[in-house]
């Protein structure tokens, strides 16, 4: 197994947190993980996004031109990744902030309402774990479990609290393609 | 440059420029300037605006301008007045 | 075994250093290492340790320096620019034969340049440095773990030749995270006490730290002292790694973030049936030039792969020394991936054929 | 309708890349208008500094000469003793005059280097992601001051201002905020008499502005302009430090 | 008969390689007694400049750490981190102290390192061949000032001494002279008081000693003397600048 | 032509500086180069130029990037750890592709050292400067005759390629008397106007002086027109000068100092029969390397001379790649002596026999 | 460290440290210091004496102490007299 | 013609003035000529020396070890200088201040009592120029009236004043020598 993705998104919508997470979950299921960020001149504002490379064997570059998936939840995001995403690959998108469709044919798309489901949860700033859930629904390479028991390594101490609603944002995005795909 | 504008505003803002910081909505005397809540430029922030119905409140004191980091607001006044 | 953490590259290096028993950190804020100072502000007081942001770069290569010259195991960190600012110092530490680490993540230059990885800084870690004959010992990690092994090893050698050792890494070594393995601490109480140290002339001759030698039999005498170490250090210190080089016929020589990158080249490119391996300088001064070179009867051809406009070339023909081509391709400014590798030894391939 | 206030000619079109509610805007706007109302625009050469302000050469629409972290009075000194008929001014962040550059500016004062240098007290590194500052306040929390910072290890916050005065060749010091339109006006007075004692060829001059940064401050923009008023104010008197009126 | 005066102990037997006259002597001769009679030899680590009195290292039978030029409180603020117990002097001239280590003077002053800094104010660059310091007097004729220094080039004769004095770190700063035994009494009592408030943990000290070079002032030790009292003295006046008696 | 003047190496510098069109200094001092500060301070107010002494070579060498970025012909000068503390300026110099010419009187490192001359920056000077991929071009001057016409050299050199040029001397070239001929004094105000200096921006688009490039594609743009720039000066601006070369079998490479001396030694040797000649590098960056290769058919071993632990040779062996040995001699610390340089090329005439 | 002399001097001098600067003589208020005429140390210079004659007269001062750069004086005072 | 020759003495003694002059004059007779002061940590005090050479093709080094002659004016550099003299070379001394004897047979040695006749001649300072003209009585390089047409080149402008002096005080040791010679 060997999976690389690309996240993507504004500043502030979490991104980086949910690469570490996926990150962490395969480092402790005894897999080879790296997190890269992009790190620009844009630390104000603008986009974020992050390279998580799981693999069963030893990762060369912690970058990488072809992502097997990527998951972008704003559309400049979803505009420049998409296009590099593997044939045949994974595009998880936002779709409460894209209305735009992913212009490849080849591609699957998950569309995913995280904000939306998000503010049904009662905080926009879990988004983030709806993507990702939805994402290891689609991909099985760590157990959600897994990611859910990370959640208090990765997260900050002061968020703790928060962990809860993590777990029941991951959950919902689980949910949202398990549904899709056996409905 | 062409000063004329459709409706005679005394208070234009670049809405591209703004970041929403909300300084100059604090700042204003009369209470005219507020965020606007239904659109957002192309940087993802939601402008200051001064509505069309208030413009004619603006008591020209300059304080918006002096208070905007980023230099988005174009003041004008009556010639008249003065 | 410890258990794996997943940490930042420059996390990392900080976690080594105190586990190494380093106490003592100066250093002044600079991107992309700036994870460094912020982890060692927050852990170094729980040890009991000193954090002293100075004033500049070259303020904190003289209080290293201090510290150096007291006794201390102590670290700096900086990237590009500021290692400029830190030449002079640097000299003096080396002159005056003194231990210390000095982390060097590097960004592109040159002037303020940009805050993307390169590898633009070999000719000054290695070679240039400063005015004088002296060198740093540089070490280049490939992985978040090897920043930890060798930051740690660092304050080893350094304490054992009496002379600065190098970090080597890059703003994307720096800025990754992956799971590490920390060994256990070391208690710095534990460490041997540095007899030349000057802690207090108590019941002692004094003790001198210095670098002046104004009488020329003295000075050429000084140098030869550091000529002689060098020679132990070449002798004893080179590292690297090899891969895939069983059957190799061309050879990639790189180091740190191109290593890795190359790696993945390499894998792609025996997929396609080139036999192509590589060669990781771990040290890059000292050099691995006897290994390099105890591979020019099998190998056909080499391709150094940088992050520059071609530096460690320049020792990779040293080492080779005219007897098989050696080839360059890097990118600068910008992380090249491992297709555009992968297409060079596709080229060489068709070459040899 | 008459324009009683717009942006000024002074500016180039691009869009600042500061945070939301940063006054690094402000004081750009400040000088250019001055550079407008003196008409020196196009014998003005500015030294940008290495900081949030890297990019000042963007936005200033007159010839700007980028320096070294630190040492732009340094590279002012060598511009303006080319052309000691043109305008030269430095803008400098609180870690780049303070800190790093704290040689440069005491040497460039001392001198009297017939420049202008405009400082931005913000307390803290803005550019470099939020460290301490020599400027930052007691128990201030940084990223390299995690815990506060601490007087003991750390020093007093550096009175730069205060201590340059105490030197002969500054003809005019002065400290000005830029929390309320009231002061901002004050400060752009300041920064005028400073331009124009350069042009009277009256030597150095020096005003620092007490400035916010949102971003690393980690509050929002109001409540930045607040905790300037509240806590960088008292520890940062406002007013004229030095003031050499008449010459010879 | 009973010894009323000799060579200290804390001096090494080496003979100074300073000219005939050159007061760096006797300020060295100072230092030693305050070391003896404070019984700190062993305890103290003196930082040597890069200057004429770089060879320091070699008089002062303590344990003794070179600096790079000017950075002597730099190198001294790392050794005083790592052995906060200990005594730590730097010895600096003005050279070293008030030109290229402007920096790093102001900032273990800032930071009230708790060290004591010796300032050998001679007005000029000895040890190079006499060019202009920042010291040097108006008028002052050296290698690099051959037509006397130029206030307009080259600025005022810089206080750093003043300047330092208006940061919040120091605890006790003073200006003395050695031109006669009175005056040598009298600097070696601020000399210690200096060294005594740093056992006493009080942080930065500093002393500046007006100093005579009469090699490069091409002039006869004794006129050396008359020249620092009549030229130097009217441009630094004697006396404490700065004394926080009480902690806390 | 002019007449011949006795004068010292220094000061020589500063008289070819300022008929060069140089009217701006900043430096500060350090032995064994004091003379040039000396001197432009005496003479550059005669021309209403400006000497200013620094507050330290840091300073001095950003008043040189302001001054050279606003138009002006600047020079400035140290030694050895004063070059070190110039390193960050430099490296923005070069990366905002300015013109200014710096010397370098080099004495023997490391640290603090001592004041006698030596060749122990070569590798600053031609590799590791600073941070980045920037070259400086490098003369060598040997004698005073040639620090003059290599120093009037630079401000041209450095206005065609606006790039930092360095003229390499060591204290005893500094230090000694020889007669020179000066050229005819150039007018700074007949000199071409620079249209990218900050000079205020009267009726034009505004001009920025700037090394800065955020995005990535900019930031190795900026390196590949840089790369781009010292490839020409590779083509064009190699200068070398050989002797006694026609039928040599050993040569001996040296440059500078180390040259004088060795041609002192070859004269010597062939008076034994030795058929000895030498390869003298004028420019040091760019090195003569395709000038070196070229005598590699005739040429059986090659003898580096230098006064440092070895530095050049690198460079030479580039050149060699293999081809034939290239053995070194070099002292520290000490200037050597012509017998003993030839006491080496007896034994390597030995051995080719 | 045996503090005999043979003559019982009060002023005694290290001439080898002496560089003949001459401050001590200055400054010596029963003016009994001068410059040996008839001798130079290993460095060239003619050292400060005060002759046997004088020594006497030595009034235990310590100004000639103070004013040495080269710390080259010894002072003596006898035991009685305090 | 190719002369090594080796000055030395006391700081002050004008030892580099010599050099200095015997340089620029063999310039003026169109020689290859250097100067090479000796520098060191002891610019206060001490000895200086320098090297000149004068030659009629290019010099090579401006050094030398082998010195054809020496010109010393006091012990430590008559110690110092006197065993590196080529053999059969020349030793000029300043026999006022040395009254070892050179320690070798090969050599040729001028005692020169330059500061009794420098006080005779009314100034200490010019022993310098009584030991230059000494020398270039036995070494005819140069001739004596392009040394003194020399003197006001090399001479500071302050010392013109002493010019005759300085030419009296070459004609003295020239004299010195001549008589020995011929008497
Ligand atoms: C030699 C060097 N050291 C460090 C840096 C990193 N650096 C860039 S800006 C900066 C400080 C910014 O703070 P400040 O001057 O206060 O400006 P602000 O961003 O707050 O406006 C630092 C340390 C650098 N670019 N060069
Ligand atoms: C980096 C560096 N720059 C310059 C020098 C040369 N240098 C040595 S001492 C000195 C200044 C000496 O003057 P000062 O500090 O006043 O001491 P003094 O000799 O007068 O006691 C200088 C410029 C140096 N050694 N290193
Ligand atoms: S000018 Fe004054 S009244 Fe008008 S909008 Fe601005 S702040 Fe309000
Ligand atoms: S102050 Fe300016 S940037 Fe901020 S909200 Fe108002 S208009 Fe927008
Ligand atoms: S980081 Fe701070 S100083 Fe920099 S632009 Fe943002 S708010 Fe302004
Ligand atoms: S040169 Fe001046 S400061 Fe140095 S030892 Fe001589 S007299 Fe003293
Ligand atoms: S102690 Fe006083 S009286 Fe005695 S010799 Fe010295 S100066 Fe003269
Ligand atoms: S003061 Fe000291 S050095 Fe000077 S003459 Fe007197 S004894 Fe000698
Ligand atoms: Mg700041
Ligand atoms: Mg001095």
């Amino acid at each position: 197994m060997h999976e690389e993705i690309i996240m993507a998104g504004f500043g502030g919508q979490g991104i980086m947190s949910i690469g570490q997470l996926l990150a962490y979950s395969g480092m402790i299921k005894g897999l080879d993980v790296s997190w890269m960020p992009s790190y620009g001149p844009e630390m104000r504002g603008g986009t974020a996004n992050c390279t998580v490379i799981v693999s069963d064997s030893r990762i060369a570059s912690p970058l990488t031109s072809k992502p097997d998936s990527v998951i972008v939840m704003n559309l400049p995001s979803q505009d420049k990744f998409s296009p590099k995403v593997k044939e045949g690959g994974l595009v998880v998108t936002n779709s409460s902030l894209i209305d735009k469709e992913v212009e490849r044919e080849d591609l699957e798309v998950i569309k995913v309402p995280a904000n939306e489901i998000a503010n049904e949860l009662g905080n926009t700033r879990v988004a983030n774990m709806i993507m990702l859930g939805a994402y290891l629904a689609r991909k099985e390479i760590i157990d959600l479990d897994t990611v859910k028991e990370s959640l208090t390594s990765v997260l900050p101490e002061r968020h703790h609290d928060l962990i809860p609603l993590n777990e029941k944002a991951l959950d919902r995005g689980f949910e949202l393609v398990n549904e899709e795909v056996t409905v | 440059m062409a000063e004329k504008k459709t409706v005679e505003k005394k208070v234009v803002f670049d809405e591209e420029r703004c970041k929403g910081c909300e300084l100059c909505v604090d700042v204003c005397p009369v209470d005219i300037i507020r965020m606007a809540e239904d659109r957002m430029n192309s940087h993802g922030y939601q402008p200051a605006e001064v509505p069309d119905e208030d413009q004619e409140k603006c008591i020209s004191c300059t304080q918006c301008y002096q208070m905007c980091p980023d230099v988005c607001i174009t003041l004008y006044k009556e010639n008249k007045k003065d | 075994m410890a258990e794996r953490v997943l940490m930042k590259g420059n996390e990392a290096i900080g976690e080594a250093a105190i586990r190494a028993g380093c106490r003592y950190f100066f250093g002044y804020p600079i991107t992309p290492q700036n994870d460094i100072p912020a982890y060692m502000s927050r852990e170094l007081p729980k040890h009991d340790g000193v954090f002293l942001q100075a004033e500049s770069e070259v303020a904190a290569s003289n209080m290293v320096y201090g510290a150096a010259g007291s006794g201390a195991r102590v670290l700096t960190s900086s990237s590009s620019p500021g290692i400029s600012l830190k030449a002079e110092g640097l000299s003096y530490i080396a002159g005056a034969e003194l231990p210390c680490v000095v982390v060097n993540i590097m960004r592109c230059g040159p002037g303020l340049g940009g805050i993307q990885p390169s590898q633009g800084d070999y000719f000054q870690a290695t070679k240039g440095m400063a005015h004088g004959d002296f060198h740093l010992i540089v070490y280049a990690p490939s992985t978040v773990q090897e920043l930890v092994d060798l930051t740690y090893k660092a304050f080893d050698t350094a304490d054992r030749y009496r002379n600065p050792v190098m970090v080597l890494g890059d703003g994307m070594l720096g800025q990754m995270m992956e799971p590490v393995e920390f060994m256990e601490p070391l208690d710095p109480a534990d460490l041997p006490k540095k007899e030349w140290a000057t802690d207090g002339a108590k019941g002692r001759d004094t003790n001198v730290i210095n670098s002046l030698a104004l009488a020329p039999e003295e000075l050429e005498a000084m140098n030869k002292k550091l000529e002689n170490k060098y020679k132990k250090v070449k002798a004893n210190e080179v590292m690297h790694e090899e891969y895939r080089m069983e059957d190799a016929e061309i050879a990639v020589v790189a180091y740190g973030t191109s290593a890795r990158i190359s790696i993945k080249a390499i894998d792609m490119a025996r997929e396609r049936g080139i036999k192509v391996g590589l060669i990781r300088p771990i040290t890059l001064y000292p050099f691995p030039e006897k290994e390099v070179a105890a591979t020019c009867d099998q190998i056909k051809k080499y391709l150094t792969v940088e992050m520059s406009t071609g530096q460690m070339i320049e020792d990779v023909r040293l080492a080779v020394n005219g007897r098989r081509p050696v080839e360059f391709f890097g990118r600068l400014g910008v992380v090249f991936e491992a297709e555009e590798v992968l297409e060079r030894l596709i080229a060489m391939g068709g070459e040899i054929q | 309708m008459k324009k009683i206030a717009s942006y000024p000619d002074s500016l180039t079109e691009k869009h600042f890349h500061y945070c939301p509610g940063c006054t690094h805007g402000t004081v750009h706007r400040l000088i250019a208008e001055i550079m407008d109302e003196l008409d020196i625009r196009e014998e003005t050469i500015g030294v940008a500094p290495v900081g949030c302000a890297v990019l000042a050469y963007e936005y200033f629409d007159c010839d700007m000469h980028e320096a070294s972290h630190g040492r732009a009075p340094a590279v002012a000194t060598g511009i303006k003793r080319v052309h000691p008929d043109k305008v030269v001014f430095t803008y400098q962040g609180d870690g780049d005059l303070a800190s790093i550059g704290t040689a440069e500016i005491v040497h460039a004062a001392n001198r009297g280097e017939n420049i202008t240098t405009v400082f931005i007290n913000n307390a803290i590194y803005g550019m470099t992601g939020g460290q301490m500052a020599p400027t930052t306040l007691e128990g201030q929390k940084t990223t390299t001051s995690p815990y506060g910072r601490n007087l003991k290890e750390a020093g007093n916050p550096i009175k730069m201002t205060e201590m340059l005065s105490a030197l002969d060749g500054p003809s005019y010091i002065a400290r000005v905020s830029v929390h309320t339109p009231k002061h901002i006006r004050k400060a752009k007075k300041a920064l005028k008499k400073a331009f124009q004692r350069q042009l009277d060829g009256r030597g150095f001059t020096l005003i620092e502005v007490l400035s916010t940064c949102p971003t690393n401050w980690g509050i929002t923009p109001k409540d930045a302009l607040n905790w300037l008023e509240e806590y960088m104010m008292p520890v940062y008197p406002l007013g004229d430090l030095k003031d050499i009126e008449e010459v010879e």
